[in-house]
């Protein structure tokens, strides 16, 4: 990997994470109405994940989706402008935070009901199988989802046909407020890719790096046409599950704990110890972010509402009645 | 033109949909070797190949999932619930993902793609399995809902929701599969949302669908013989709703009864009943009556069943009542 | 007597009768350490346990499964589903087996069982998260469907509920859980089945449930100021269904309207509406209007959405329609 | 193993056997209608597993129930009557052959949407656990229901909450006409146990006494509170799915292969063979049994139709409206 490419990385992360906090604000102050869940502490995962796939590859995730819109090429802007739902936003203020899409750049959403992407995952794989075109889906989700059926009615189908899939769970150790332990049978989420007889790995999701090395070889693993596989990527979301969680289900501590493996953090230092970069550079990057975070909200703040006649468009492609 | 059965008008529009586009294809339970549950896509694996007639897993959820998942993609499947029974196994991808994801991000995408489900009872095949909830998926905006009552409607209505961009349940009931009539040969396509006058008559207007129809025609030809001329409207399709040539019919004849095959309550009676007091109130001479199905689950006795179910008789003595 | 919540008046129905029956015991996402996804649950982990009050993985068909389940065995589980968006989730457990099991098995064992289940929209969650779909679930005989409008009424159809052996959908509106009333102390019990003249008007009778009643009653007032006297009939419960208070009123005032929160189509109105003029034909003197969502999938922008709901001044213009 | 209870599992499948064979031609002949689901080829497996249970443990299964049945004790005259549809049958002729239940007898149906009693006997399981009382909950399913979510969302729960139930998968190769490879990415079903990190084995089902030494130990270790367990028992069923299949998914010498371990066959050359019973004493069970189907059928056809006015009794407990 060249320079350039480890500070996109970094930018990339940092992005999110200011983005993110920007948007927490924006929440407290009422511009962003219902369910919000920031992506804060797991800025890794997409990052890396992202990085290593070609265009030509599918991303479809659940709704703690900002993070996964931006590293699948969507501005800024338009994420924030849909948060404010508004009409320049990427689903046209119709989604908001949790169904943000932009097939254009391959990503197939946001999704909210917990599990129910997966199956719609095997359907996008289905379609480049069967056009023999090489795209690979990759669908991520959270360690709670896997306790639904839809995971194990999709996991299945997908290895009986060979789908070119990669399942991403990310196991930030809590579905909401209930641990790992509490709703799954198996602690290792990866262990249940043993049920569908599918090869798994566990990443260290807290380390770009790592997670952009293992998506890589597990994305070309499944281009090359040997079916599907999960990856199980460890990481711990900082913030609460969504905003105005009283997080009675956890210890501070734990939370501080984890803090200090802030994929940003260890990115940080990993650049600089390793004289890829240098702090100003990052500094840089930081104000980059920043301004790039402050222009995306001027954009969406002065972005009109859409129509009210807009309500009944695109009810049906073909407009009956 | 030929006689065909309803089973054959359906398998000739998927089969021809089939050979014209290479994006549509089948699956769902025992569609491939076993030629579907009902036999609809008999000799299609043989001829189209396991790429394009897919026997899936039983797994309901998966397989209306894979059928959205793939329409996105441009492709145009053709999903087969074995019975609308176990859609409600399927239900969150029916109306949460198939019937609002066009929408909700913004008309992105389109969703080609047509669930055809065997429903309604008479079979006794009990309570679980006899059910006609078709009205219940016709509550759901973004989704579109066909259920024919004639071997050519069928076909026409069949090949217009395969071409169709928009998700399209279509249902097909279990005992009119063998009625046969003549459909026209080839590229015949009934555009989607407009309903029928299926016999004419000016003494009373009979709104139905799907197996009501049938029991529509039997009732009118009874009343025939007492001198009654039934009109009847056949909706075939329930979302949208097509209510125009039942109100023109309704304006000649000031009475109507609705006759459906699922319970009554909350069913497509109230609707149709609602809307014409909505928009024929000067009209109405009497109250529109429905006729459906008793508020029961469906027992496996086979008397106790037929009970429950509308039958020819009350739909004729709902006529009387309202004339 | 106390001034509650509905949030309150829920919670302390299911504490007292916890307290009261040792074999009541509470599951669901989130129910236990977090208090409830709604906080309605909150502090019943730390005094009932965890035996009591299970925390079950995101599961909804074997969270209801369960649920009947253990109540086939005797048990009287109350199952939360977070929100009535993920029943579809669980709909062949909810419509398939609980509403059928006591019937096709020939009446051998009982389902005491209550889902509570969050209804409603208008908090921006977009199209998946929004649904007011009450009317379907009402359509399964052997379901019953309750759906309160009142922090009183919740209690004590709650409570109902929780003794009766019948499979029972409880259904809260999300945006009424801070509407405040005087709620009858203790054991507080209101037979299931019955609607309930909420306001004694003579001009027009407004029929309605659930989030609808406060619309009405908002719109009642402003009615009121304008010198039309509305009568509000409360169905809260849509199955069984009870049209006696409704027809009762409508004797008198001879014009309604049905409001809900839920899409128009093959709605809850649709039904009142063909019921009244089934049971009421010669007192009818203006059509039944009906008051519901515009149909579409509810969109995330607040203005949109609310443009899509059914709002107090739709409810004012509707009662003018009919006078 | 007494002599006697070898005796009493050889007439428990003959018994089966003669029953089902005379509902066969029944519905032939129009007296039964609905779909008919037979168990001949498989009654080994509830023979031996019920055999092994304890009053106190509840039995439910699927549509293929009729075998299930008459193990947990309900006699073949409330089989063959509910088959007839009449008021005598064990269902008051409201179920048919999918649906029959008899809880006073612990067995709590015949279901028959696929998968869906899986988690109903979670609750079950739940029932005794949390009252405290020692019984064990089997559930019965085909391999072909081990694809479908409820499936899994079953047995993760049970394993979660350690519930007190046996799984038991028959394996009987096809799901309709689907061969398990062509549905199930892992072709040994109690693989899927491993995703649960669930005790699980593998058992010969046309042999009744190996059914019954696995039952017995799997149920008894269950009881002990150890939490659920999977059996895979492999069998074959040696008619169609359900009458009217056309069979075009299976080669008529693989169903001979197979009948060459009729279960009954093979029971009946180990208790001669091992010196357990003569062939007159199993020849006077053939008898014994074939009247007993025959007395049955008398019964039922005998019996009257449930009453019209039936129709709406119990579809609620409390009846308004
Ligand atoms: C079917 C369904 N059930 C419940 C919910 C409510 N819900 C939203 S997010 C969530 C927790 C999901 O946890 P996990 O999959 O671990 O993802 P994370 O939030 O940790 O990223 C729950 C229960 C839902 N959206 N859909
Ligand atoms: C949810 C659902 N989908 C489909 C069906 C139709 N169906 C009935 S039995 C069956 C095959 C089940 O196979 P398996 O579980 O192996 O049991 P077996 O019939 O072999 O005993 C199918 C697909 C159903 N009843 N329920
Ligand atoms: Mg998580
Ligand atoms: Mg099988």
């Amino acid at each position: 990997m060249d320079k350039q490419k480890y500070l996109d990385l970094y930018y990339q992360m940092v992005l999110i994470r200011r983005m993110e906090e920007r948007g927490a604000e924006l929440y407290q102050a009422g511009k962003i109405g219902g369910f919000m869940h920031l992506y804060i502490g797991q800025e890794a995962v997409s990052t890396g994940l992202i990085a290593a796939r070609q265009p030509q590859d599918r991303v479809i995730t659940a709704y703690r989706d900002h993070g996964v819109a931006l590293n699948c090429g969507i501005p800024v802007s338009q994420i924030m402008a849909e948060l404010l739902g508004k009409s320049t936003g990427v689903s046209k203020g119709r989604g908001g935070s949790m169904h943000m899409a932009d097939v254009t750049k391959n990503f197939w959403g946001g999704h909210a009901i917990v599990g129910a992407h997966l199956p719609l995952a095997t359907g996008l794989a289905l379609g480049d199988k069967y056009a023999g075109r090489d795209g690979v889906t990759i669908c991520m989700f959270g360690e709670g989802a896997t306790n639904i059926g839809f995971f194990h009615e999709a996991l299945n189908l997908s290895k009986v046909w060979t789908l070119p899939v990669l399942w991403v769970c990310e196991n930030n150790m809590y579905g909401m407020g209930t641990a790992v332990g509490r709703a799954s049978a198996v602690s290792e989420i990866q262990q249940k890719a043993e049920g569908y007889g599918m090869a798994h790995e566990r990443v260290d999701g807290m380390n770009v790096l790592a997670v952009y090395e293992a998506a890589h070889k597990a994305i070309e693993t499944v281009r090359s046409g040997s079916g599907p596989r999960m990856l199980e990527i460890m990481t711990y979301r900082f913030r609460g599950h969504s905003m105005g969680d009283p997080e009675r289900y956890r210890k501070h501590e734990e939370v501080l704990k984890w803090e200090e493996q802030d994929p940003i953090g260890v990115f940080h230092a990993y650049l600089t110890t390793n004289k890829q970069a240098a702090d100003k550079d990052l500094d840089e990057i930081d104000q980059r972010a920043l301004a790039e975070v402050q222009k995306a909200v001027e954009f969406a703040e002065a972005s009109p509402e859409p129509a009210l006649e807009s309500l009944f468009d695109d009810i049906y492609y073909t407009e009956e009645v | 033109m030929a006689r065909l059965s309803m089973r054959e008008a359906i398998s000739q529009a998927m089969w021809e949909e089939m050979e014209r586009d290479p994006n549509v294809f089948i699956l769902g339970e025992e569609v491939g070797v076993w030629g579907g549950s009902y036999a609809v896509t008999k000799g299609f694996y043989d001829h189209f190949g396991g790429e394009r007639v897919r026997d899936t897993p039983i797994a309901e959820s998966v397989i209306i999932g894979a059928t959205i998942g793939s329409a996105m993609t441009g492709l145009r499947p053709i999903a087969e619930l074995m019975t609308i029974n176990f859609a409600f196994a399927a239900m969150d991808h029916i109306v949460n993902e198939a019937a609002k994801l066009h929408y909700m991000f913004g008309g992105q995408f389109v969703l080609p793609m047509v669930i055809r489900a065997v429903t309604g009872g008479g079979r006794q095949l009990g309570a679980t399995h006899s059910q006609t909830p078709d009205v219940i998926f016709a509550h759901f905006p973004g989704l579109k809902v066909v259920a024919p009552g004639t071997p050519e409607d069928a076909k026409g209505l069949l090949k217009a929701a395969i071409r169709s961009n928009d998700p399209i349940l279509f249902l097909e009931h279990a005992t009119l599969y063998q009625m046969r009539a003549e459909v026209p040969d080839g590229d015949y396509v009934i555009p989607i949302g407009k309903s029928k006058v299926q016999r004419a008559g000016k003494d009373v207007t009979i709104v139905t669908y799907s197996k009501g129809l049938e029991i529509s025609m039997k009732a009118a030809d009874e009343l025939e013989k007492q001198g009654i001329q039934a009109e009847i409207v056949d909706l075939r399709t329930l979302r949208p709703l097509d209510m125009e040539p039942v109100i023109e019919s309704f304006k000649k004849t000031n009475r109507a009864v609705v006759v459906e095959e699922g319970w009554k309550s909350f069913g497509v009676g109230a609707e149709v009943s609602a809307r014409i007091y909505e928009q024929a109130f000067d009209y109405v001479d009497a109250p529109v009556r429905r006729v459906a199905q008793k508020e029961v689950p469906l027992p496996y006795n086979r008397t106790l069943e037929q009970s429950a179910l509308p039958q020819v008789a009350d739909v004729v003595a709902a006529v009387k009542e309202v004339l």
